[in-house]
C-alpha cells in the first residue's frame, strides 16, 4: 500500500487516470482490474480486439490461447495481427501485440489447441474466462469447463452480418447447456471462415466482450448474465433479450448433476457435437 | 384484417435470424396475420409454430422444427423474452406481439 | 477488369476471401469499399478502432487528421497507438499501425487541427466523413462543412460509461444542426480527458462508427440515419431510437439557408460554442 | 395508484443519461406516478417537465431545463421516439410511457 489506500504507482496513476477520473470505477475498479488474470480462448477475430482492450485497460494477467497461425484471409477482420506476422503462430502475435501497449502487463501464452486434457489446467488459473473461439465443441467444452472450476465466462460469436452476446455461469445465471441441451445439427454450425463474416462485426462483438470481462473483473455495472445481446449489423439494430435463468434440469450445473473434473476430461465434445474441436481451413476456390 | 371478427385474427411480427431467414427467402422480419383456427380462442405458440411451418418456410423445415418444437440450437423470444421464462410451447400470444427465431452463432 | 467481372486481384481475393464470401457482401460489396475513400477526424479513443477496421476492410484511400501527440495516458483506450510511439505525433503512429494491418491501402496522415480554412479541401478529398473528434466546436464544424460540401458523416462520441453513434447528412436526413441548432452550455460538454471514460467505451462506439462508414461505402444495409444509437455499459443496455429528419428550418442544411462555403469559412466555431477547437490537455493532479 | 380515480395519476418511467442522471441524485431509471393537475384530462410533455423539475431535479436546474423547455444539447424521446415527431411540448403522454432524457455527448 502506498499510504495513499491504494497500490497504484504514479505511472499507473498516470496510465490510468481517465479510469481513475470516473466515480463509478474509479481507483477502486481499477485496483481490482490489475489483480484480475482473464483467459481469452481464441485469438482470431473476436479475440483481438477482447485482448487488444483488455491489455490496454490494465488486466493484470493476460492467457491467450490459439494453435493457429495467422494467414493473410485473416487480416480483413483480426486486426491484432500484422502482416510481419503472417505465418507465424497467432498467440506469439497476439501477445507482442499486447505487450506494444501495455508493457506493465503479464502476458501467458499457450500455443496449443484447448482440449478436456489441458482446460482443465490452464482455465483454473483465471477468474474469468472469454469465449472466442469459432465452433461448437469448443463452446460446448469451455462452458462445461468453467461450471466444473466455477469461473464465469464471456461468451461472444459473429457470422456474416450478426452477433450474439452473453454471459455464463455468472453469479447463479444458466450455463450454455442451460441453454442449449442439444447441440444442433451440423449443417446449422457455419463458422466465419465456412460463411464469411463482415471483419467489423467480430470487432463490435469483442469491444462488448471485453467489456464484459471488465464489468465483472472491477465489480463496476451488470454484467450480461441472464441476458443476451443479439446485433443485426445490416439493420444496425441491437436487441437485449432476457434469457432463461439455470436449469434445475441441465445435465452440467443443474441440481442433480454436478459435473465432475472426471466426468469433464472423459466427455467427447467431438461426438457430442460431431464436429472436430479443431477445424482445418476451408480452402477457398472463389471463381 | 377482418374488422367484423378481428377476434380470430392476430397480427404478428415474426423475426428470423441467425441463418433462420435463408428458410424463409432470406426475409428477416415478417408482419403476419394469423387466423385462428374453428373455435379457437387464443393462439399458443405451439399453434404459431405449425402455422410457419405451413406458411412461411419455403425449404429445409428440418433446420427450424425437431418434432413439434424448434430444432436444437434455435432460441425462441417472445417481446424480447425467452419463452422458457413464459411456458415454451403452451404460451399464448396477444396481437401485436413480436416473436424472435435466433439460430445460435458458433463462429468469431 | 480481369476479365471476371471485377477488378479483384489473386491477393485481393486472398485478403478479403471472408468478405466476398458473405451473399449480401460479395465482390460487389468489396469492390466499392476498395475504390472509397473515408476522411477519420481524430486519432483518439473513437479514430483507434474506426482506423484499424476501415484499414483491415480494404477501405482504398484513408486519410486520418489529428494534431496531438501520443501520451501515456491515451493508452488506456487508444489501441491503435504503442508505447514506442509516446511523444510522436498520433498521425504517424496512426498510419504506421494501418499500414502494418494492410500494405495495400493508401493511408494519407494530417498532421495539424482541423479548421475552416483547411476543412474544405482537407474534406472535399473524401467519399466519406468520420467524426472521431472530442469537442463540440469541432463537431459543429465538421457536421457543417459536410453539408456544404455534400458529404455523408458518421458521428460517434463516448464519455464516461455512456456512448452514442449516429449518421448525419446522409440521403436527405439530418446533420447535427437540425438536431442541435443552439450549442449547449459549456458546463454540459464534458470531455473524456476532463471527465474520464471508459477506455472500452469509445471502443464499442468506434467499432459500430467504423461499421456504418462500411456499409455507406459498400452500399450494403441500412445506415443509421434519422436513427441514433444510445449506449450504457454500465448496464449493458443498448438503444436505437428514432431521431428527427432533416429540419427545413436548419440554418446550414434547411430551405431558406444553404450554408456557402464563405460562411462556412468564416464562422467562428469558438465563439458560437464558447470553447476552444484544440482544448488544451487537462493536467491530472490525482491525490 | 389509486384504484378509483386511476385516470388521474399516470404511471411513467423516466430515464436519464448522457449526464443529467447527475441532477437526480445519479439515478439513470425512474419509475413515477404523476398526479394530473385538478381537472386535466390528459398529460403533456410540458407538464411533465414541469413535474420533474419540482419534483425530480435535486440540483442544477439550469442544466435541464431553459424556459419551459429541455436545455440546448439535451434530447428527449418518447417511446424510442424524438419528441420533435410527436409535438415536442405538446406531446399527449399515455400510461407506460418511457420518456428518456439525454445530453449529448462530445467527447471520444
Ligand atoms: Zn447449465
Ligand atoms: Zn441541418
Amino acid at each position: 500500500d502506498s499510504g495513499y489506500g491504494h497500490d497504484l504507482s504514479p505511472q499507473m496513476i498516470h496510465r490510468y487516470s481517465r479510469h481513475l477520473l470516473l466515480p463509478s470505477f474509479g481507483v477502486q475498479g481499477q485496483s481490482k482490474l490489475l489483480k484480475s488474470s482473464i483467459l481469452v480462448v481464441g485469438a482470431g477475430g473476436l479475440g483481438s480486439p477482447v485482448l487488444l482492450y483488455l491489455a490496454a485497460c490494465g488486466a493484470g494477467r493476460l492467457g491467450i490461447v490459439d494453435h493457429d497461425v495467422v494467414e493473410l484471409n485473416n487480416m480483413h477482420r483480426q486486426i491484432i495481427h500484422t502482416e510481419g506476422f503472417i505465418g507465424q503462430p497467432k498467440v506469439k502475435s497476439a501477445a507482442a501485440a499486447c505487450h506494444s501497449i501495455n508493457s506493465t502487463i503479464q502476458v501467458v501464452e499457450y500455443q496449443e489447441p484447448l482440449r478436456t486434457s489441458n482446460a482443465l489446467e490452464i482455465m483454473s488459473k483465471y477468474d474469468i474466462v472469454v469465449d472466442a473461439t469459432d465452433n461448437a465443441p469448443s463452446r460446448y467444452m469451455i462452458s462445461d469447463c468453467c461450471v466444473v472450476i466455477g469461473k464465469p465466462l464471456v461468451s461472444g460469436a459473429a457470422v456474416g452480418l450478426e452477433g450474439q452476446l452473453t454471459v455464463f455461469n455468472y453469479n447463479g445465471g444458466p450455463c450454455y447447456r442451460c441453454l442449449f441441451p442439444t447441440p444442433p445439427p451440423t449443417t446449422a454450425c457455419q463458422r466465419c471462415s465456412d460463411a464469411g463474416v463482415l471483419g467489423v462485426v467480430p470487432g463490435v462483438i469483442g469491444c462488448l466482450q471485453a467489456l464484459e470481462a471488465i464489468k465483472i473483473a472491477s465489480g463496476v455495472g451488470e454484467p450480461l448474465s441472464e441476458r443476451m445481446l443479439l446485433f443485426d449489423a445490416f439493420s444496425g439494430r441491437i436487441r437485449n433479450v432476457k434469457i432463461r435463468g439455470r436449469s434445475l434440469q441441465c445435465v452440467v450445473c443443474g441440481e442433480n448433476a454436478p459435473f465432475s473434473k472426471q466426468q469433464f476430461q472423459e466427455f467427447d465434445y467431438e461426438n457430442f457435437t460431431q464436429s472436430p474441436l479443431t477445424p482445418l481451413p476451408l480452402k477457398l476456390n472463389l471463381l | 384484417v377482418c374488422k367484423l371478427c378481428s377476434f380470430y385474427n392476430m397480427q404478428l411480427t415474426l423475426e428470423f435470424g441467425g441463418g433462420l431467414e435463408l428458410l424463409c427467402n432470406s426475409v428477416k422480419i415478417h408482419n403476419v396475420n394469423v387466423e385462428l383456427q374453428n373455435g379457437a380462442e387464443k393462439l399458443t405458440m405451439k399453434d404459431l409454430l405449425s402455422w410457419i411451418r405451413t406458411n412461411l418456410i419455403k425449404e429445409r423445415p428440418e433446420m427450424f422444427m425437431k418434432g413439434d418444437t424448434v430444432r436444437p440450437g434455435v432460441l425462441a423470444l417472445v417481446n424480447d423474452c425467452d419463452w422458457e421464462l413464459s411456458g415454451q410451447l403452451d404460451t399464448t400470444l396477444e396481437e401485436k406481439d413480436v416473436v424472435v427465431f435466433i439460430s445460435t452463432l458458433h463462429g468469431g
